[in-house]
């Protein structure tokens, strides 16, 4: 059992961590608690490579700390620092309620059995020869457990209500569309991220990889589009299809779901033989909705409408 | 000590700090960020949850309620950081939050 | 301990000796620019160094490619993001910014 | 093999329609307000006609995808969650009626560049889908996922009145919201460590009374009391509903603070009631809480200066009287559950028609301040019964439903002979009747000589069934009453566990 045992490594990666969050927090400039953010949001997905999550550490690294980080960035400077601190007692009551948490979380997963402990980890691999593909991650997210996946797409969309409803113009982004370099980057960069999507969605069925990932590599594509200032790019205008495409994903989800239903089974209960390419058809769609959404919360508002009429 | 019990107390520890941080701050931003370092603690803890060994292939069901959580997250930090813009922009301040 | 290790390990090496120097420039330099120059030049040197050990512990051509592939798309990142990071500083005239 | 289609499946309706409407109203945003009617309308049909289904002694269930539990998620509906989304679907119903007359005219000019009234629907069938598949869930993962989609469109819904204070208070909301499910998460994830299920019926079988389970629920109820605005985690209900649009203030105190007080019930009778988790030490704390929340509730309502606000509070003090179920009954379902199923109802019906109503006020004297409310005159005859009539209700007068439902409560308590929550019940009612009374005696002190201007041209026939709206809602508030052994004999389907 002494690969369970806790390694060098493993410490140096845990109090990294504690140590990059409580300096993130800690600090008082904003610009260097951003820093230290994404720096966090790396070494969280080197923590969880080495929990052996491969599929959390790409979706980490992408959303968690490169999307969120630069979300945070770009919207910094419409929010003006507060210095102020709560009271005294209301620190110190906080200070009591965080270092009892930890020491009832402490206390409670000391408890729990680590070496064997009950898990759902036996079932699904148990089925995952039904499920349609190979990777045990997709296999939870869009067929044993598909309806929360269907459910989370609902919450991506409430949030692009929100935005767009907060922010009916989108505050400008500084186009790079003079930069010679920037645009030859771009050249090649674009193709290699769509490319890259491709290949995360496909690889998705049988390895790390799936539509959040290839979501999020698209979505890094259409930013650049955006920064460039590429007139036709999504986002630069509201268009009827930027909101078709937006909803796609919902859409072709509920479609699959009520679709494999209406021969007397189960909602979301896909036919065995078609598992695989019902899954990757919803994986597609929600690639393409998922990269548009990430665009829009990082743009922070609507477009201006083409025709330059209030919708 | 195992290596998936040390991670999960380092999740407790990140959720903890954060959660002093999220009561006590004022700056809306530092709340933000507070929510979503939250949220990662909890993570940490459930992919902790998963890991068994480096012989036994881990349990893709945490993993899979991670991605559901980062997402969520990320929803939520975008829904947050339009909303704060308008509370700074109709002159709203952090303190009244 | 094979050969290829023992190539592999002098590589893992000296890519973390730049990448220290980097790291170190990046903290010491006193502005803007000599500190790009020290974070962009060295550790697109130590990644390279370090990519070229994994390559030569790959099990496969394909692999070896993947890891290739990797250093190019980072060495095309930097090299427009250190640009960028440049003008916005020259252009912000705020070269002389303090160190951290 | 049939060629006839299979016979709709009316719980996944609930969820699957709302979630589709949404989606189209936001594609076709010209026509949101029709495609967010329909399928309101569709939805609460829908609602209707699952709670005939379970009403019928079938309680509805399913494993979605075909995968059994404890690997799948599957979807449950006794008699508690089917009056639930019953009671959503038709209070939607009423509440998007009103919205299709209102809502335009409620917001600031699109000009401003500060309103969006296009949001209001795709956010309302969100709301829906979320609250609907919140009730139905048995899975405690989903129900974090619920929780979110529900919290999220209700931070949307609370600043979409564009008013300052709204943004400030649905920024506060959207932080305790967050922090709220993560908590409830995290007892989730300690459940999962401990038992390796998700599922609550798998669950129920599996706990047991020990620390990490005990800690587990603390931090789960922790999360939903603060979610359900429990004394004293109160503190940012009364500012987000009492800012909001109004027929967002009608859904947030209708609709969204039932969501959480029901997990808590479910998860409370459900799955730590059972394995002797809840212990009467806890029941008796949740208690203490919900007597404060009754109190002070209604003391604040009392003091409230603006008729909003009161109409707010006083949300505080019915989530309190919906916990006191759990020291009145353990952790059995009895008389007390029945009473607090039975208040969350009708309370749902006579909130959401005194904030319409509030509206109404607000349209026609341009405020709503309390000691100015003397011009009633202006006021249509229907909008005073109509308060009325709701506040016969909040206050617990017979024949409403909220006095059968404080009947039942104070059998259970008298019954037990718990006299200290047969005095809190007594006093809460005598405060909110005295706050609902500064309210109500302002009509009847009108000033008879001060006339109608009858500037506006009289309302087509539409307009005025729109306005009867509240009025019947209201009703309906009271009819729970008239008609309550159906609405309990429905509670007994599935009760048993």
């Amino acid at each position: 059992m002494s690969g369970l045992l806790i390694s060098a490594l493993d410490l140096v990666l845990g109090l990294l961590t504690l140590g990059l969050a409580a300096a993130t927090l800690g600090t008082r400039d904003q610009a260097r608690m951003l820093m230290l953010f994404v720096t966090f949001g790396g070494v969280v997905a080197l923590l969880w490579v080495r929990l052996r999550a491969p599929d959390v550490a790409l979706a980490e690294a992408s959303i968690g700390a490169a999307l969120t980080g630069g979300l945070l960035l770009r919207m910094r400077p419409m929010l003006p620092p507060s210095d102020g601190n709560a009271p005294r007692p209301i620190r110190a009551l906080a200070a009591a309620l965080a270092l009892g948490t930890f020491a009832a979380l402490a206390w409670a997963l000391s408890l729990v059995d680590w070496g064997a402990r009950p898990s759902l980890a036996g079932p699904v691999f148990e089925r995952l020869p039904e499920s349609g593909v190979t990777n045990p991650v997709t296999a939870v997210l869009l067929n044993f457990r598909a309806y929360d996946t269907l459910l989370e797409v609902a919450v991506l969309l409430v949030a692009v209500v929100g935005v767009w409803m907060l922010s009916p113009r989108a505050p400008a982004l500084t186009p790079l569309r003079d930069d010679p370099l920037f645009l030859a980057l771009l050249r090649l960069l674009v193709p290699f991220l769509c490319i890259l999507a491709g290949y995360l969605l496909w690889l998705g069925s049988f390895a790390p990889g799936g539509a959040f990932q290839a979501g999020a590599a698209l979505s890094a594509a259409f930013l650049f589009l955006l920064l460039a200032g590429v007139p036709d790019a999504p986002g630069q205008a509201d268009r009827a299809w930027l909101r078709a495409a937006l909803v796609m994903g919902l859409a072709v989800f509920i479609a699959v779901a009520v679709g494999v239903s209406l021969r007397g089974a189960a909602l979301l209960e896909y036919p065995p033989a078609q598992a695989k390419n019902l899954i990757l058809l919803i994986e597609a769609a929600l690639t393409v909705s998922i990269a548009l959404t990430l665009m829009v919360l990082f743009q922070g508002g609507r477009p201006a409408s083409r025709d330059g009429a209030d919708p | 000590m195992t290596a998936a019990l040390w991670h999960a107390l380092v999740g407790a520890g990140l959720f903890s700090l954060s959660l002093y941080h999220l009561i006590v701050a004022q700056d809306l931003l530092r709340r933000i960020i507070a929510v979503n370092l939250l949220g990662t603690g909890l993570f940490v803890i459930l992919v902790a949850l998963g890991y068994r060994g480096p012989d036994a292939p881990p349990d893709p069901v945490p993993h899979a309620l991670v991605l559901t959580g980062i997402v969520v997250a990320v929803s939520a930090t975008g829904l947050a950081l339009a909303l704060a813009r308008r509370v700074h922009a109709s002159g709203g301040r952090s303190e009244d939050v | 301990m094979s050969w290829a290790e023992i190539v592999a390990a002098t590589l893992f090496g000296s890519g973390a000796f730049f990448f220290l120097g980097g790291t170190v420039g990046l903290l010491r330099f006193p502005d803007v620019f000599t500190r790009l120059h020290a974070l962009t030049k060295a550790d697109n040197l130590g990644l390279g160094l370090i990519a070229l050990g994994a390559i030569v512990l790959a099990d496969s051509l394909w692999i070896a490619l993947k890891i290739l592939l990797v250093w190019i798309v980072v060495l095309l990142g930097s090299a427009t993001s250190g640009y960028l990071v440049a003008r916005h500083a020259r252009r912000g005239s705020n070269s002389r910014s303090p160190p951290p | 093999m049939s060629d006839a289609l299979p016979a709709p499946d009316w719980a996944v309706l609930t969820v699957l329609l709302p979630l589709l409407g949404a989606a189209l109203a936001f594609v076709a945003e010209r026509q949101a307000d029709r495609i967010g009617f329909a399928a309101t309308t569709g939805v609460a049909l829908s609602s209707v006609m699952l709670l005939l289904q379970v009403a019928g002694g079938a309680p509805y269930q399913q494993s979605i995808g075909g995968w059994a539990v404890p690997l799948g998620i599957a979807l449950k509906a006794d008699g508690l969650a089917a009056l639930m989304l019953a009671m959503t679907g038709l209070v939607g119903l009423g509440v998007a009626a009103q919205a299709l007359r209102t809502m335009a005219s409620e917001l600031p000019p699109a000009r401003q560049g500060t309103a969006a009234p296009w949001a209001f629907w795709p956010l309302w069938l969100l709301l829906l889908g979320g609250l609907n598949a919140l009730y139905l869930s048995a899975d405690q993962f989903n129900l974090y996922v619920t929780l979110e989609i529900v919290s999220l469109a209700a931070v949307g819904l609370t600043a979409l009145s564009g008013k300052p204070e709204a943004f400030t208070a649905a920024m506060r909301y959207l932080l305790v919201g967050f922090l709220a499910s993560l908590l409830y998460l995290l007892g989730v994830a300690l459940l999962y460590a401990r038992y390796g299920v998700l599922d609550i019926g798998t669950a129920q079988s599996l706990l047991r009374p020990e620390p990490v389970a005990q800690l587990a629920m603390t931090v789960m109820l922790a999360g939903l009391a603060l979610k359900s605005a429990l004394f004293p985690l109160h503190f940012w209900l009364p500012p987000a509903h009492g800012n909001a649009a109004a027929s967002a203030s009608a859904l947030l105190s209708a609709l969204v603070v039932k969501a959480s007080v029901y997990l808590v019930l479910r998860l409370w009778f459900d799955l730590f009631g059972p394995t002797g988790l809840a212990t009467e030490a806890a029941g008796l704390l949740l208690g203490l809480l919900g007597a404060g929340a009754i109190l002070w509730g209604s003391l604040q309502a009392v003091l409230a200066e603006r008729l909003k606000l009161l109409v707010a509070y006083s949300t505080v003090a019915q989530v309190g009287y919906l916990f006191l179920a759990l020291p009145l009954d353990g952790t059995e379902r009895g008389l007390a559950w029945q009473g607090v199923a039975m208040l969350a109802l009708a309370h749902a019906f006579a909130k959401s028609a005194m904030f319409l109503c509030c509206q109404i006020v607000q349209d026609r004297l341009g405020h709503d301040r309390i000691r100015a409310l003397t011009s009633s005159a202006k006021l249509p005859r229907s909008t005073q019964l109509t308060l009325a009539l709701a506040a016969i209700s909040l206050i617990g007068l017979p024949p409403s439903g909220g006095f059968v439902g404080k009947w039942l409560l104070l059998q259970a308590s008298l019954e037990g002979g718990f006299t200290l929550w047969t005095a809190v019940i007594m006093a809460g009612t005598l405060l909110s009747a005295t706050a609902m009374f500064r309210v109500l005696v302002r009509f009847f002190a009108a000033q008879p000589d001060d006339p109608v201007e009858a500037e506006a041209p009289p309302p087509g026939i539409t307009a005025r069934l729109i306005d009867l709206v509240p009025f019947a809602l209201a009703a309906v508030a009271i009819l729970l009453g008239l008609v309550a052994t159906w609405p309990l004999m429905v509670l007994q389907v599935g009760a048993g566990g």
